[in-house]
């Protein structure tokens, strides 16, 4: 495994130090950390602030920007950020309406951005948080706390920072980004893992022909190991998982994200979702928009996800929104 | 010894932050097979702030301020699910505690009972949720338990017991952090956590035993 | 080498047909091939059709869109689409304004192009072409038509695409194309093969610690082969080749993109323009835009390559015209 | 076989097509050699819709119509360097040829002349460029020196000349295709093009023979 880092020096500094050179018309760093704000940022509405571990790029900063996050409170890799940056990132960007978290929900995340909270208590800054679980194959549904975020944090932070940026307030931003949050399910496959920056480690092992179903993207366990399949059989598993977890059907409408985990290509991604709209056709399903974009990902691991967000009026007009960043631009092509 | 001085107990934190470097590679290879094994990397990369903290300055007035220091150089440069927990474990301590100078076996086990409750209130694992807590619960009820004339002894008794917790996390099902979606499949590997705070006590011991 | 495709059927045409069910709303197939089209474009202008082998998404298809190409015309994988869909696709978007085609500088491109523009000839639709030679590692200055296409494409693309919705003529389109294509050179870094889709097999052979500087997108020999190195040397050596090959001197006024080859994670590609940018900012060079992107693949090979575009105010006012597609959106960010 | 007519000319290609289906991972593995390993891929796959498109009609009525067709589906899918170029081998012969419905071993000769003639203009190589023009030129020397009077004989001297062809291409350093950018480092490897042509020869020339 060659990855090209420097032999000293902090990864993610460095890497962050490299985004922000990139892309220093957008972005500024929180002084002396790896988070970064939106320079250009909405005035006088609700701040939004993602974050979590690094290595999933561009997860979490490249969701940065208009009609999306204000901040990004970045961690070590894989690592949640601790209670320090996550407060310091909300202080640089909180306007006096409030401060909305989202991260995935996962142990460490929750820690530090509890902690976060009580400590942006003391400074006087309302907060909230969304934590997104939408990965349905990490744990079953009645214990739905217990479910990982993957890349429906996404869509999670699209729709929230759409209604941080019609000024609606903490509360009513929190009510429309927990329902969206409510109407997203994901579902990943693993081929190969990723390896851990930095330590030249794979996160996981899988045999020459195997892959996993629901496989977490720090290769936490999923919901069946098998031997590789061709791309309809792959997609038409997972689909049904989904289908049966959403109760999706005839005349539902839903945004549709096929995400690739890091080394797997746009021909292949662009294959699954061939597959995955003989299903969604065949079965009625409206589908209102789709991606297909690497955006949540775990170093070079293989593999991809599906994550399916059912829309209603309310979520559309959000999800419509325009929005703008280095690695989500939507607008009215015209 | 009996009980140690602030800088004694600086050598001694220091001590166990030099264990806990030198571990980086174990504790991710432990955290490896079951959790998404970055624990050396964190517990390392905390307990080197910490260390440099510790060094940079030679005026700590209170065995309060060396703890403090150490947890905060945790808590606010680790992430993850450790920086968090560990860094109560150091800072729960002396939550309520008046400022001493001293630390002897009564104090230092008043300390570790604190540090499990301030755990457990925020991590809201228990004892059998194969977390750091089974190591460390186990180490603070020792303490209580054992004689607390001697803190070298005292830290034997805590190092003992940790030790006997790593081992009992192996036939846990694990309930909290990333280990907890394996289920049944986590029984059979120690936690990473729990292994931190057994290396932790041990060095803590050694430091002591060779000043006797 | 796991790869998420189907058991039968094309490769490149179930990938097509996935790409163009996601972005339904903006392309449609030319009819029988797989070839796409801009359903929006801009009317009454100069066509621009891009295009060539499949394989390296998400070019060529990605940066079809506003202020982009009206259509790109795709051939099987690495290899150049065929005379007949070329010309179809040239049928499809003229608007007898006449069609640039803008493609990478291959045998079989070449090949096939020009013989597309003789069939175009027959029907009386005006062509012209640019082909693009930005790898300078492909061949020294003096033969620089022997020279490879790589990432400088989508600039040249970008540029292009801006002047032809400028309303300009094809010779001006060409003439201002041509001039970015010459301002416009790229150096690329190999760390580990992509695999020929279909064939499982890698498309070359890399040791365990070795690496190749200015190797090609199909696995065509660079400058040097050598041991793996930290980012730094490996930015160092890349950079210097660019700056003497360019003639960099101060107060240049550059865009850069550092592009992914397919592995290579943002978070390495991140690393490799925190060391670029060391080095523009050392030596006063003006960076008026960054990109750190996957644009320009090799399926899963891994590496990168680093492009750079020296601006004048006209080409500036090309680049910084509005574009959209699914893979490249530039807007002002205010 | 003094000649051919329309029909066994087409089973004839069929043949050559056949020859190349067959032989495309050992084309694949040549190319990748030296060039990006696609070239079995883009053979097979032209020759495929070739043999279709050939055995989908029985109503050829000339030699030129059974070529056309072949060249036609070639440079039509194929793409990528050997569509232009083979598609001409086969289209280049016929374009100034009057409509025939017998081949013979002087038609064909001429016809392979004026197929190096187009190759040559449209792609520049010149004999010595390790391209398949430095099998096919030999070829069609060969059939214009060679007595004409067997098309079967005249088969066999061009699949030789072909095969000598691709043995001296492993001399040459490559001026096109993927391979220029190699430049010495090419000598020692076969061209992929070549090794097309000699397959392409030697099938016709098995066919012919087994039909005598
Ligand atoms: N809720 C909790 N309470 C106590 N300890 C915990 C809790 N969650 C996780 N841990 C401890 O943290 C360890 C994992 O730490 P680390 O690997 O650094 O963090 P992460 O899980 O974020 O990767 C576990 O082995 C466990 O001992
Ligand atoms: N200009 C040319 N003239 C004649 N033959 C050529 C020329 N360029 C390439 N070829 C032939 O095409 C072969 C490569 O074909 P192929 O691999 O299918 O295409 P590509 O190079 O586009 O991958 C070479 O081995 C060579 O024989
Ligand atoms: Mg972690
Ligand atoms: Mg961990
Ligand atoms: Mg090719
Ligand atoms: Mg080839």
């Amino acid at each position: 495994m060659k990855k090209i880092l420097n032999q000293s020096g902090d990864i993610v500094t460095q890497s962050t130090q490299g985004f922000l050179a990139a892309y220093s018309k957008f972005f500024e760093a929180v002084p002396e950390t790896n988070c970064i704000v939106y320079k250009n940022r909405r005035k006088g509405k609700v701040s939004l602030v993602i974050g979590g571990g690094s290595g999933h790029e561009p997860l979490f900063s490249g969701f940065v920007g208009k009609g999306l996050a204000d901040a990004s409170a970045n961690g070590n890799i894989f690592a949640s950020p601790n209670p320090q940056v996550i407060t310091e990132t909300a202080k640089a960007v909180d306007e006096g309406k409030g401060v909305l978290f989202i991260y995935g929900n996962y142990e460490g995340d929750n820690l530090n951005f509890d902690m976060a909270e009580e400590m942006c208590g003391f400074e006087d800054i309302k907060t909230a948080h969304v934590r997104v679980w939408d990965d349905c194959a990490s744990a079953p549904k009645d214990r739905i706390e217990d479910r990982r975020g993957i890349a429906g944090d996404i869509y999670v932070i699209k729709i929230a920072g759409a209604a941080c940026d019609a000024g609606l307030s903490l509360e009513e931003v929190v009510r429309v980004t927990e329902k969206a949050r409510n109407q997203i399910n994901t579902i990943g496959l693993a081929t190969s893992p990723g390896s851990i920056p930095g330590l030249n480690k794979p996160t996981f092992e899988l045999g020459e022909d195997e892959i996993e179903f629901g496989m977490g993207m720090h290769g936490e366990p999923g919901i069946e190991r098998t031997t590789m399949k061709p791309a309809n059989e792959l997609v038409d598993r997972m689909y049904s998982e989904l289908k049966e977890e959403m109760s999706l059907h005839s005349g539902d409408e839903v945004a549709v994200l096929v995400n690739g985990l890091g080394s797997t290509t746009l021909l292949e991604l662009n294959t699954v979702y061939y597959e995955l709209d003989k299903h969604l056709k065949s079965e009625g399903i409206i589908v209102h928009d789709a991606e297909i974009k690497n955006w949540c990902t775990c170093q070079e691991m293989g593999g991809f996800s599906i994550t399916i967000l059912r829309l209603d009026e309310e979520l559309k007009k959000y999800y419509n929104a325009p929005c703008c960043s280095p690695y989500y631009a939507r607008e009215a092509l015209t | 010894m009996k009980s140690i001085n602030v800088e004694t107990c600086k050598q001694m934190v220091i001590a166990a932050c030099d264990a806990i470097i030198e571990s980086k590679e174990y504790l991710t290879e432990v955290d490896s097979k079951i959790g998404d094994g970055d624990h050396g990397i964190g517990m390392s990369g905390g307990m080197e702030k910490a260390k440099t903290a510790l060094m940079s300055r030679d005026d700590f007035a209170t065995i309060n301020d060396v703890f403090k220091t150490t947890g905060m150089q945790m808590l606010n440069s680790m992430g993850g699910a450790s920086g968090v927990i560990f860094g109560s474990m150091f800072l729960g301590g002396i939550k309520d505690l008046e400022p001493i100078t001293e630390l002897d076996g009564e104090l230092f086990s008043k300390m570790m009972s604190a540090a499990v409750k301030a755990i457990k209130l925020r991590g809201k694992a228990e004892i059998g949720d194969k977390t750091m807590v089974d190591a460390l619960e186990p180490a603070a009820v020792a303490l209580e338990k054992t004689d607390k004339e001697d803190l070298t002894f005292c830290m034997g008794e805590a190092a003992k017991a940790a030790g006997e917790g790593v081992e009992a996390t192996k036939t846990m099902v694990a309930k909290f952090g990333r280990a907890k979606s394996l289920m049944e499949r986590s029984i059979g590997f120690q936690d990473a956590g729990a292994t931190s705070v057994k290396i932790i006590f041990e060095a803590m011991h050694s430091y002591l035993q060779a000043q006797e």
